[in-house]
């Protein structure tokens, strides 16, 4: 039995205005549990607080309802003050008789009333509360960032500047994602590479960073503070530390035809390669589908031309377990596949290009060299025609496109529109679109250089079809504006296709237990005041796995996402919320319905014996929650049908209490 | 001597982030509704088991109302839809068991929406007073 | 003997219902019978095996014993029995009339159970032979004659009349209270009616059922014996067979708070339930099996030895019919050598 | 008449048994009378031949047994499970009551199973012999001197008239063949009822609801409710009782369990078929089911393994809960 000590406040006259505050504190003195009652002005003025330290002391009290103004304003304090007196903070109820009372209700008696009818249904509570304790865990201090595009590279380079140890896994033999095949960057046209690289070697060569390049991540357990990963770095049968990045073997390897994925496919690789110049790590790979040594045995070429002797035909899969304190997942984007749209001619036509493999045949460095050369005959194209939307905003065809907009279609397609001008000012450059979206510093300003110095010709429709001709291609298209279809021989179409998240990310959301929505996008814990965190505790998001997003974005928020996993590693301790839900195994059925609702991945089971009611013995499998993991919202309590799930703090049974006092 | 007019019991199950701050918000604004809502307060709406509800419908609550942050801003990210969903079901068969439908109601009110928290209630009220007293689920017992 | 016409059913009710409730067997509106309040209008129903048992009259399966409330340190007792009025029940077989017999050699001896001693006290029954036993009755493993009922008044009903004998002085003061719609008669056509019926028990699927393997004294050798595992291995543990039955009288005492007081009321038990006397220390049969043999035990062994070789169960038929699993105490005498 | 014949389903589990693949059979034993059957264990051949029945009244279901018989006995056990069983045993296994790797599930046509109450409505109490002919069910009573023939359709269950699958949605082996998922009237009660007004659907609840003795063997039988501990058992619950007291406690009782198999209940039958007051409890559980396929799209608990139940789920674009009954009152 608790023994409760009630404090009315008066809060000067805005609650002892409209409620009698001795008549509360009189009526209370005879519920169930209360052995002291008093009432005074200001309860949460320090002579207050002391009232309520004294009483502790006094009464031996073990619970205390305060009846007050509302406990997101002093919950807190009175927590402190019984905890200074030596009883448990959490023994602490709150009756809120100002903002839900005295203030809303005009007549004495009516408030008066309510006021001991909200001051039994805390001392109901009370009865019934159990002293709480936070959970404690240690934090290990290394992050882990999934995925080494621009995204992943700037959060890395933010924790590694704080002074903590940071490793980067990339599936790709290099770091540099996506950016590292742009050509120029908008809106300033700054070439990525002249950006990108740089923050690449500041990688490779910051102390605090290790780069798990050609590398995945294969498991993941624990919880926020306590990852363990396990890391299977492939096979690349080039010892890495050896390996100086001369390319003698490159040059030499016979295996020559084999597509070169940094170039979509545009043109060729070695069995033996290294994706760019610029890689990082600059470390040759052999592919094991193209090598004739891995697949027959028979060559060997490359192993001889290095003076290192840094290939290893023996290399095996490495596993490669590490702790981490958080994870940032940055997996990025990729375009759609462009399969699907048979009106394009994509399939059909080598002149039928996305944005991206456009961005490759502008690149210096890319299969052209730079010179914008269409890839059926290399011939500079004259006429080209950009189409926007290419699966975008597509409710209507969910089956092959997206229904979002993917954001940056807009801005990179008035940079290509605008280098084909001002590089070949004897192109047509047509560009249809559903709307133009320019928001963001200087883009409109961008895209209005486009149209009007650069004439690019804006028009506002759709392409239906496309049909390859001869040399040409027919392009189908309706003018919105000036009402009328459009028919414009093109010698190059170039697709704005939507972009998706990487296909990795799906299994690693599971892996994570982390939240995504439909469309495979990580979901924030706060869409607008936590952005860059999983509601997975200890998981954050950097880059367009969130969700579409341009370059500088996408920096902005890698940065966020630093400063997240700063703020978290710089803690030795994490103090947990005690108001966590707990399983009572005995009547755990373990059937997994509360861990489907568990938005935070804070449930997992375990098979445990237990002694069953007759005295024979099973295996049971039984729900755990780490209190670490868990933000107490309940929802496992009610999706459990048993009953074993409950809330610590706000368990069914204080609940119920309160329903009954009220009901009284 | 009193007109003895019939008060409802109102019980009001509110989330701590939104809807609790909505009615502190209503406080806070001197927003007037009736004394005969009493509100519980719980973590998030989803916290909110089906056996509260009918725990407060046979303790002689006239109405029970759950509140929750509005759907897309639950604290919890999720909660708030399970509880859509629960107590879409829930509604939908207290009225198939031939219970007034304006028993119960969920609504969805914000930390700002202090005056949404008035409205609402002044119209709950109102419409389980018009009700009149809850006799469909009610346990004699604890009433006399 | 007296006896009256059906056409005047209606009025003899009628008068009954004057002094008393009345209880006649009707319909439960889903397929089954059930004891119903009469009046004008509710229809008696031939169907005498009502889906529960007319031991509710005596022992209803929920019933409140006090109130108290709790003040301070002060707690105040309140007696909130209802007063129990006079009633009749119509229509009782032999079997159920017999059950309440058994039910007396519970709550009657010392310590009376006042509650369920003065709604004795305040019932008459008015048995009815019962002529159309079902293949799930063996009423007469038990030496019950569903031809000769019990009860304060039995009754024969005949194509066209109901035919009266009081047993008792509470059954010839209701006789006496029907004089003018009855006439005295005499028993010839209740003769003929029960060779008829005991006909029929010739032929019952479960006449050869004995009770010779049971009864007081083999307590030990039917504890232990190893059928119990498989008898009971479907047991799904619900109420069904002791909730139909006319002689299960376990109950529970619960306290159930309202609010303004504590109402302390009982309820049927079930020993199929796993919380059966379930105490402070704990359950004292774990499993199924256990439980699943105290209910059989108690009816076949523990009853007998403490009655004088009565047994708790006549054969009314409801568990066999009404168990979702089919497993009865036909099944589980016949396992254990109840077969002649 | 089931189609398949009891020598088929004996030889299996036989054969099975002896040769040790299994090391009991879970089947429908004999009874005293033709039609009662009890779910039985067996463990040798002479068992099964003697005392495995299999006809028309073996509507028991027996997945919700192996949350205990698989803890129970070593090795495997086989299972006999009908189009509508297989339903409930993958509900089982999504929420993983059962260790799969005990079980040898037999799969066995069913051509819907009879209600003894309609036999006996038809024919009467007091029967002594029921044969299984292509004509219908031929009983013999002892009142009447001729046995009356009763068609298969006259006394098929109403869970069986309105069956919603014969297709056998998980196996091991399959004997016989299994169909295909039907169209089936079972909304259609839920719907009349739906149709009442308030005042008419609370009479009717009322009516059906105070029969109700609270023996719990609608949800002692319930292949979804194997709560380790049923919240109606625990005392902590708030919800603890053995008896109805009030009409509160009946309707409490099943609005309750019916939220609880909410999403779960695969629609088996089984409640309504055990309940001895004869309450319509699938109408409650079809009401859910109705529900969430009209609020949510079409689910059908059981039909595969794994599968997000509805209540477990959610879409940003739910129908709100003020809407649900707008929603109904424009159809």
């Amino acid at each position: 039995m608790q023994r409760i000590g009630v404090f009315v406040c008066w809060c000067g006259s805005n609650i002892a205005g409209t409620v009698d505050v001795h008549t509360v504190a009189e009526a209370l003195k005879s519920e169930p549990g209360v052995v002291f009652s008093t009432d005074y002005q200001y309860m949460c003025s320090q002579a207050g607080q002391d009232i309520i330290k004294n009483a502790i002391k006094e009464h031996n009290l073990t619970g205390i309802v305060v009846c007050s103004c509302s406990p997101r304003m002093h919950e807190a304090t009175f927590r402190k003050t019984a905890a200074a007196a030596g009883i448990n903070p959490y023994m602490v109820e709150i009756a809120n008789i100002r903002e839900q009372c005295s203030w809303v209700h005009k007549d004495m008696q009516t408030g008066t009333e309510k006021a001991i009818i909200l001051g039994k249904a805390a001392v109901a509570k009370v009865n019934l509360n159990t002293p709480l304790t936070p959970g404690e865990s240690p934090v290990t201090k290394r992050a882990l960032v999934i995925g080494g595009g621009i995204a992943g590279i700037q959060t890395a380079l933010d924790i590694a500047d704080a002074g903590f140890p940071v490793d980067i896994v990339e599936t790709k033999p290099t770091i540099g994602g996506k950016m590292a095949q742009l050509d120029k960057t908008f809106p300033t046209l700054d070439c990525a590479a002249c950006i990108l690289t740089p923050k690449m070697v500041d990688v490779a060569q910051n102390e605090n960073i290790r780069i798990f390049s050609y590398s995945e991540v294969q498991e993941i357990k624990g919880f926020v503070g306590n990852f363990d990963v396990t890391i299977k770095k492939r096979a690349r049968f080039v010892k890495e530390e050896i390996c100086t990045g001369c390319g003698a073997c490159v040059e030499k390897c016979p295996m020559k035809k084999i597509p070169n994925e940094f170039n979509l496919g545009m043109d060729n690789r070695h069995a033996i390669y290294i994706p760019f110049a610029q890689a990082v790590p600059k470390v040759a790979t052999i592919d094991p589908n193209a090598c004739n040594m891995l697949k027959k045995g028979k060559c060997g070429i490359c192993s001889k031309v290095c003076s290192a002797g840094a290939i290893d035909y023996t290399q095996k899969d490495e596993f490669i377990s590490e702790k981490y304190g958080a994870i940032v997942v940055a997996t990025g984007f990729n375009p759609i596949s462009m399969e699907k749209f048979d009106e394009y001619a994509y399939s059909q036509s080598k002149d039928v290009i996305t944005s991206l493999e456009f961005e490759r045949l502008t690149n210096a460095a890319g299969p052209t060299a730079g010179k914008l050369l269409r890839p059926s005959d290399l011939k500079h194209p004259h006429t080209i025609v950009f189409v926007q939307c290419v699966g975008s905003r597509c409710a209507a065809c969910a089956e092959k496109g997206k229904e979002y907009c993917s954001k940056i279609c807009c801005m990179y397609t008035a940079k290509h529109a605008m280098l084909v001008r001002d590089k070949y000012p004897d192109t047509e450059v047509y560009v249809f679109y559903i709307d133009v979206r320019t928001p963001g510093k200087n883009f409109d300003e961008f895209y209005r250089r486009a149209v009007e110095e650069y004439g690019v010709k804006y028009v506002k429709g759709m392409v239906g079809k496309v049909t390859p001709e001869g040399d040409k291609l027919k392009v189908q298209a309706s003018d919105l504006i000036a009402n009328k279809q459009l028919h414009i021989d093109a010698d190059l179409v170039v697709l704005a296709a939507a972009i998706e998240p990487d296909k990795s990310a799906r299994p690693l959301a599971t892996m994570l237990t982390a939240s995504m929505d439909t469309n495979d996008f990580f979901t924030e814990a706060h869409p607008k005041l936590r952005p860059v965190e999983s509601p997975t505790a200890g998981v954050f998001l950097s880059g367009a796995c969130q969700g579409p997003k341009d370059i500088p974005e996408t920096v902005s928020q890698a940065s966020a996402a630093a400063s997240k996993v700063i703020g978290l590693l710089v803690k030795d301790k994490l103090t947990g919320n005690p108001c966590v839900a707990s399983p009572n195994e005995l009547m755990c059925n373990g059937c997994s319905t509360c861990e489907r609702v568990c938005p935070y991945g804070a449930i997992t089971y375990e098979d445990k014996e237990f002694m069953m009611p007759d005295r024979s013995k099973a295996i049971r499998r039984v729900a755990q929650v780490n209190p670490a993991v868990c933000q107490g919202c309940g929802a496992c309590t009610v999706a459990c049908m048993s009953g074993a799930m409950d809330l610590r703090g706000f368990m069914g049974s204080q609940i119920i209490a309160e329903v009954d006092a009220i009901c009284k | 001597m009193q007109v003895n007019e019939y008060k409802p019991l109102i019980v009001a199950f509110c989330c701590n982030w939104c809807s609790y701050a909505g009615a502190d918000l209503a406080g806070n604004n001197r927003l007037a509704y009736p004394a005969d809502v009493k509100i519980i307060r719980v973590p998030c709406s989803c916290r909110v088991n089906p056996m509260f509800i009918l725990r407060a419908f046979q303790r002689g609550a006239d109405g029970v109302i759950i509140c929750g942050c509005h759907p897309g801003d639950c604290h919890y990210t999720s909660g708030n839809y399970y509880t859509r969903r629960r107590m879409a079901l829930l509604f939908s068969m207290l009225d198939y068991l031939g219970i007034e439908r304006e028993r119960t109601r969920l609504e969805w009110v914000s930390a700002a929406e202090g005056a949404k928290f008035a409205a609402t209630m002044n119209d709950f009220v109102e419409k389980v007073t018009a009700l009149g007293e809850n006799k469909r689920l009610e346990d004699l017992r604890c009433k006399r | 003997m007296r006896k009256f016409s059906l056409s005047v059913l209606s009025e003899v009710f009628a008068e009954i219902a004057k002094n008393a409730t009345l209880y006649i067997p009707a319909t439960d509106n889903a397929g089954g019978a059930k004891f119903t309040k009469w009046a004008e209008g509710v229809e008696y129903l031939e169907t005498l095996n009502t889906v529960k048992s007319p031991k509710d009259f005596f022992f209803p399966h929920t019933e409140d014993l006090m109130e108290f409330k709790v003040t301070g340190k002060n707690i105040e007792l309140f007696d909130i029995r209802e007063e129990s009025e006079d009633f009749v029940v119509f229509g009782v077989r032999a079997c159920d009339v017999k059950s309440f017999d058994i039910l007396d050699r519970v709550f009657l001896v010392d310590p009376v159970d006042t509650y369920y001693a003065s709604r004795r006290e305040h019932g008459v029954i008015i048995s009815l032979a019962c002529t159309r036993p079902a293949e799930t009755c063996f009423c007469g493993t038990f030496d019950i004659d569903p031809a000769t009922p019990a009860g304060d008044i039995s009754a024969w009903k005949t194509e066209d009349s109901i035919y009266l004998e009081a047993n008792t002085a509470k059954g010839e003061a209701l006789l006496a209270k029907l004089d003018v719609l009855t006439e005295e008669c005499d028993t010839e056509a209740v003769e003929t009616q029960q060779e008829k019926i005991r006909k029929i028990m010739d032929k019952l699927p479960l006449k050869d059922l004995t009770t010779d393997s049971f009864g007081g004294g083999k307590t030990l050798d039917l504890f232990n014996s190893e059928k119990w595992a498989e008898l009971s291995e479907s047991c799904l543990g619900c109420g069904t067979c002791t909730f139909v039955c006319p002689t299960c009288q376990c109950y529970d005492i619960k306290d159930f708070n309202t609010g303004n007081g504590v109402i302390r009321y009982r309820c049927w038990d079930s020993c199929m339930f796993s919380e059966f006397t379930k105490m402070a220390h704990g359950n004292s049969r774990l499993s199924q099996l256990e439980r699943f043999r105290q209910r059989f035990m108690h009816k076949l062994v523990y009853y007998p030895e403490n009655n004088e070789g009565i047994f708790s169960c006549v054969g009314c038929g409801r568990c066999l019919s009404k168990c979702p699993i089919s497993m009865n105490i036909v099944k589980v005498m016949k396992a254990l050598g109840g077969e002649k | 008449m089931q189609k398949i014949t009891r020598d088929v389903l004996v030889n299996k589990a036989v054969s099975l048994l002896e040769a040790g693949e299994v090391k009991a059979v879970l089947g429908w034993g004999k009874g005293e009378f033709s039609y009662d059957v009890t779910p039985t264990v067996f463990e040798s051949a002479d068992e099964l031949r003697e005392n495995f029945v299999w006809n028309d009244f073996c509507g028991a279901n027996f997945s919700k047994y192996l949350v205990s018989k698989t803890r129970k006995i070593q090795g495997k056990i086989l299972v006999f499970l009908k189009p509508c069983d297989t339903y409930s045993f993958n509900q089982l296994l999504t929420e993983h009551r059962f260790d799969r790797e005990k079980v040898y599930a037999v799969g066995v046509p069913c051509e819907g199973m009879a209600d003894i109450a309609k036999v006996k409505a038809l024919a009467g109490d007091g029967i002594s012999a029921i044969d299984f002919t292509d004509a219908g069910l031929v009983v013999t009573t002892l009142y009447d001197d001729e046995p009356k023939t009763i068609t298969y359709a006259d006394a098929l269950a109403e869970r069986c008239v309105n069956c919603k699958s014969k297709k056998h949605v998980a196996y091991d082996e399959l004997l016989g063949e299994s169909g295909e998922v039907l169209e089936s009237a079972r909304f259609d009660e839920v719907e009349k009822i739906e149709a009442m007004t308030a005042d008419e659907r609370f009479a009717f609840w009322q009516g059906e609801l105070s029969r109700c003795i609270r023996c719990n063997a609608c949800r002692d039988v319930c292949p979804a409710c194997t709560c380790e501990k049923c919240v109606f058992d625990n005392p902590n619950s708030g919800a603890e009782n053995k008896a109805p007291a009030t009409s509160f406690e009946e309707q409490m009782f099943h609005i309750i369990r019916a939220f609880h198999v909410a999403g779960r209940c695969t629609d088996c039958g089984e409640c309504s078929r055990v309940c001895p007051q004869n309450i319509p409890l699938h109408l409650l559980n079809r009401k859910f089911i109705r529900d969430i396929d009209n609020f949510y799209g079409e689910y059908q608990a059981g039909a595969e393994v794994g599968s997000r139940a509805p209540l477990v789920d959610y879409n940003l674009d739910d129908l709100e809960a003020s809407d649900v009954f707008d929603r109904r009152d424009t159809e």
